[in-house]
């Protein structure tokens, strides 16, 4: 499927945390089918920028807009994956996306086979392997259609056979007109992407 | 002109460089007001019929008992300012209040529980107005209690803010359901709209007291909301320059 | 309308047959205003100290 | 299947993965109803007259034990931040959690409210009493618990800190429900105080939540 063109406009963000400076005066438009990685080193405010942009921390100074929307009502073209598991441990790795996405249990199925769980569907999520569980996480990219992407760090645990797949993922969804936002400290080889480096604020 | 009166509370440094000045008035007014209030009300105001001196515990016990409820409006405003005007301030004085509230509940429960021993003779009755005052101090106990557990001072005090707006909400059902559930206690001594039952020598001392009382509370807020904003700001420019001054 | 009370001062002091609460809570009173008072000035010296503190390790 | 759906057959399934979350406060219910008499005389007609009060207080501290770590596996597993993204309000969301919480865990507990009357030699109509004012009571009770379920989410020692900051809230609804018990005690009629804890209730119900999504909102704004 092609997404409806799609931009997101930030203009003069800046962020203070605990008295100190994370980014100050941050402008930049996002197209359809751009992919940025979010870089720095740690404590630099790259989760802090991600998390702002999805809405989930309050704008301190600047705007945020998305097809000349203020953020707040286009929270529903978000998808975001953060640090948390955002899966529950008692549940089955289906009943978990069945919540999160609201897809059918076959659509659901075929995105648990893409990210290599398949067969796993009716597993509890606290007996997946720490890299399992991320994949489970993970299969909400395969199975919703949401133009805009923030993934903090969504490569730790994985291993290299799931990064490429990752790396395609991103790739087609670039293609169909998403936008996709990323950090991570392991610059993935088979994608092509812009880079914002954080953590340049005197 | 207009609102630049209100807007000038958002600069933490125009309020600490003003409230050390009120503050030193504020302090010396009280005094002078408390001295005399409570002289008078011990000393020349004449001897209540049917409770003897017990009474003038009054003096003490009806101000600070009036200050205790007014504190918790206060802390509802503060909270209201701080969820549309973000006003930092508005939560430090929120924070102030806050213990400055329970110290006023609490002697208000002691003075009475005192007073009732002659009056009831026993220090403890289940009545309406005591019983209400009583969960007063654990509201005001539970505000401190949240502030004290969360880390980030910001989000301590909006977490705050909402629970003195729930409780602002309840109170006065609180205060209607206790007081439907028993009413032993003496109608109020003192009503704004009623002229009250007591003579002039006895409602004039405790009317100067209730002042009193009012402007030590302002007091002792500002000082203890200059040391909060002294503390928080403490990396600011101004604050950095006032002490190396100093 | 103003005139003192009590026979003596000693009665005063007496304030039969209720001194013995009328004084203890004037003294609590005193007690707790004083107390928050000098609570707030030395939570604003340690402030004070704190950031000089700060100060002198920058 | 709607969004709504979808969040009910989770806590349900949540429950089933882990029933110890039910069966804990039903076991502390009764265990402390037991101990009244124990602590007392087993005189029953002492226990009949203090019983139903007893009960009352009992399964208010059983709610809240219940209650308090009502959105903590949610936030600490991110789950709760993604409600965000859900397209629905999240006032309205916490409703929703709230009353799967309420039909799911304090329904079962008020269900067995009954055997612990009967332990505590509590008479018939005041039993049937209890019960009623328990239904329409819990709701505002559970608004507000869980008010303080979500205030002292982000600190990681609160302990039972969202217990006593809510706990002053409940005595209109306490003083309210001990009304209807004692005039079901002489036989008296029940009505207009019934009337009023359900206002109490439907009140809390639409209002609390509008609080407790503030201060979810407030919490993920400041985790990490």
């Amino acid at each position: 499927m092609i997404f409806e063109p799609i931009d997101i406009e930030i203009s003069k963000l800046s962020c203070e945390r605990d008295d100190r400076l994370l980014f100050q005066s941050l402008s930049m438009t996002l197209n359809s089918g751009q992919i940025l990685r979010v870089a720095g080193p740690n404590g630099a405010g790259k989760t802090t920028l991600l998390r702002t942009i999805a809405g989930l921390f309050d704008i301190q100074t600047g705007t945020i807009r998305t097809n000349q929307l203020p953020l707040k009502e286009c929270l529903g073209q978000i998808l975001y994956i953060g640090h948390k598991p955002q899966v529950n441990r008692d549940l089955t790795v289906l009943d978990n996306l069945k919540f999160l996405t609201g897809s059918d249990d076959d659509h659901l199925k075929r995105a648990l086979r893409d990210v290599g769980l398949n067969g796993y569907h009716d597993s509890l999520v606290k007996e997946l392997s720490q890299g399992q569980g991320r994949r489970c996480a993970l299969a909400r990219l395969w199975c919703v259609e949401t133009p805009i992407w923030i993934l903090d760090e969504p490569y730790t645990a994985l291993d290299v056979e799931m990064v490429k797949t990752l790396d395609a993922r991103i790739a087609s969804h670039s293609a169909a007109g998403g936008i996709c936002l990323f950090t991570t400290h392991q610059p993935p080889q088979s994608l092509k992407y812009a880079t914002l480096e954080l953590g340049h604020v005197t | 002109m207009g609102w630049r009166w209100f807007h000038q509370w958002g600069s933490p440094r125009w309020f600490y460089e003003r409230a050390g000045r009120w503050q030193l008035v504020c302090g010396w007014l009280a005094l002078t007001l408390l001295i005399m209030g409570s002289l008078w009300g011990l000393a020349l105001a004449p001897v209540d019929y049917q409770q003897g001196n017990s009474y003038r515990i009054i003096y003490l016990h009806v101000p600070v008992a009036f200050l205790a409820q007014a504190l918790y409006a206060a802390m509802a405003v503060c909270a209201v300012v701080l969820f549309v005007w973000k006003m930092k301030l508005a939560d430090v004085a929120m924070q102030s209040i806050a213990v400055m509230g329970l110290a006023f509940t609490a002697l208000s429960l002691i003075s009475g529980a005192v007073w009732g021993k002659p009056t009831w003779g026993t220090y403890w009755v289940w009545d309406a107005r005591l019983t209400s005052m009583l969960i007063l101090a654990f509201l005001y106990l539970g505000v401190i209690g949240l502030r004290a557990a969360i880390q980030d001072p910001d989000q301590a005090g909006k977490a705050c803010g909402i629970l003195v707006l729930v409780g602002v909400v309840n109170l006065p059902i609180i205060k209607y359901s206790v007081e439907w559930w028993n009413t032993l206690h003496q109608p109020a001594s003192l009503k704004l709209t009623e002229k009250p039952a007591m003579p002039a020598s006895m409602w004039i001392p405790l009317l100067v007291n209730i002042v009193g009382y009012y402007i030590a509370a302002v007091y002792l807020i500002l000082g203890s909301m200059r040391a909060i904003v002294l503390e928080r700001e403490r990396r600011s420019a101004w604050v950095r320059e006032l002490v190396s001054r100093a | 309308m103003l005139e003192f009370q009590f026979a003596s001062l000693a009665a005063f002091c007496e304030m039969a047959p209720h001194g013995v609460y009328v004084w203890p809570t004037y003294g609590l009173g005193l007690l707790v205003l004083g107390g928050l008072t000098l609570a707030n000035v030395r939570q604003h010296r340690r402030a004070i100290r704190m950031i000089q503190r700060n100060l002198e390790r920058e | 299947m709607s969004l709504e759906r979808r969040m009910l057959i989770r806590e349900l399934k949540l429950i089933i993965a882990r029933p110890g979350d039910i069966i804990k406060p039903m076991w502390f219910l009764v265990l402390v109803v037991s101990m009244v008499p124990l602590a007392l005389v087993p005189d029953s007609d002492l226990l009949s007259d203090i019983g139903s009060a007893m009960i009352w207080v009992a399964t208010l501290l059983a709610l809240l034990l219940n209650t308090e770590h009502l959105f903590q596996s949610d936030f600490s597993d991110g789950v709760l931040e993604q409600w965000l993204f859900l397209n629905r309000p999240l006032a309205w969301l916490v409703g929703l959690k709230l009353i799967a919480h309420w039909l799911f865990h304090v329904l079962p507990l008020i269900l067995i409210t009954p055997i612990a009357g009967i332990m505590l030699s509590v008479p018939m109509e005041v039993l049937l009493a209890l019960l009623v004012t328990l239904v329409i009571a819990t709701p505002a009770l559970t608004c507000f618990s869980g008010l303080g379920a979500a205030l002292t989410l982000g600190s990681s020692r609160s302990g039972i800190l969202g217990v006593l900051v809510m706990m002053p809230l409940f005595v209109p609804v306490v003083i309210l429900a001990a009304g209807v018990l004692i005039r079901a005690m002489d036989g008296s009629d029940t009505l207009p105080l019934l009337a009023l804890l359900g206002a109490f209730s439907v009140v809390a119900a639409t209002l609390v939540p509008i609080a407790v999504s503030a201060a979810i909102r407030l919490n993920i704004g400041g985790s990490n």
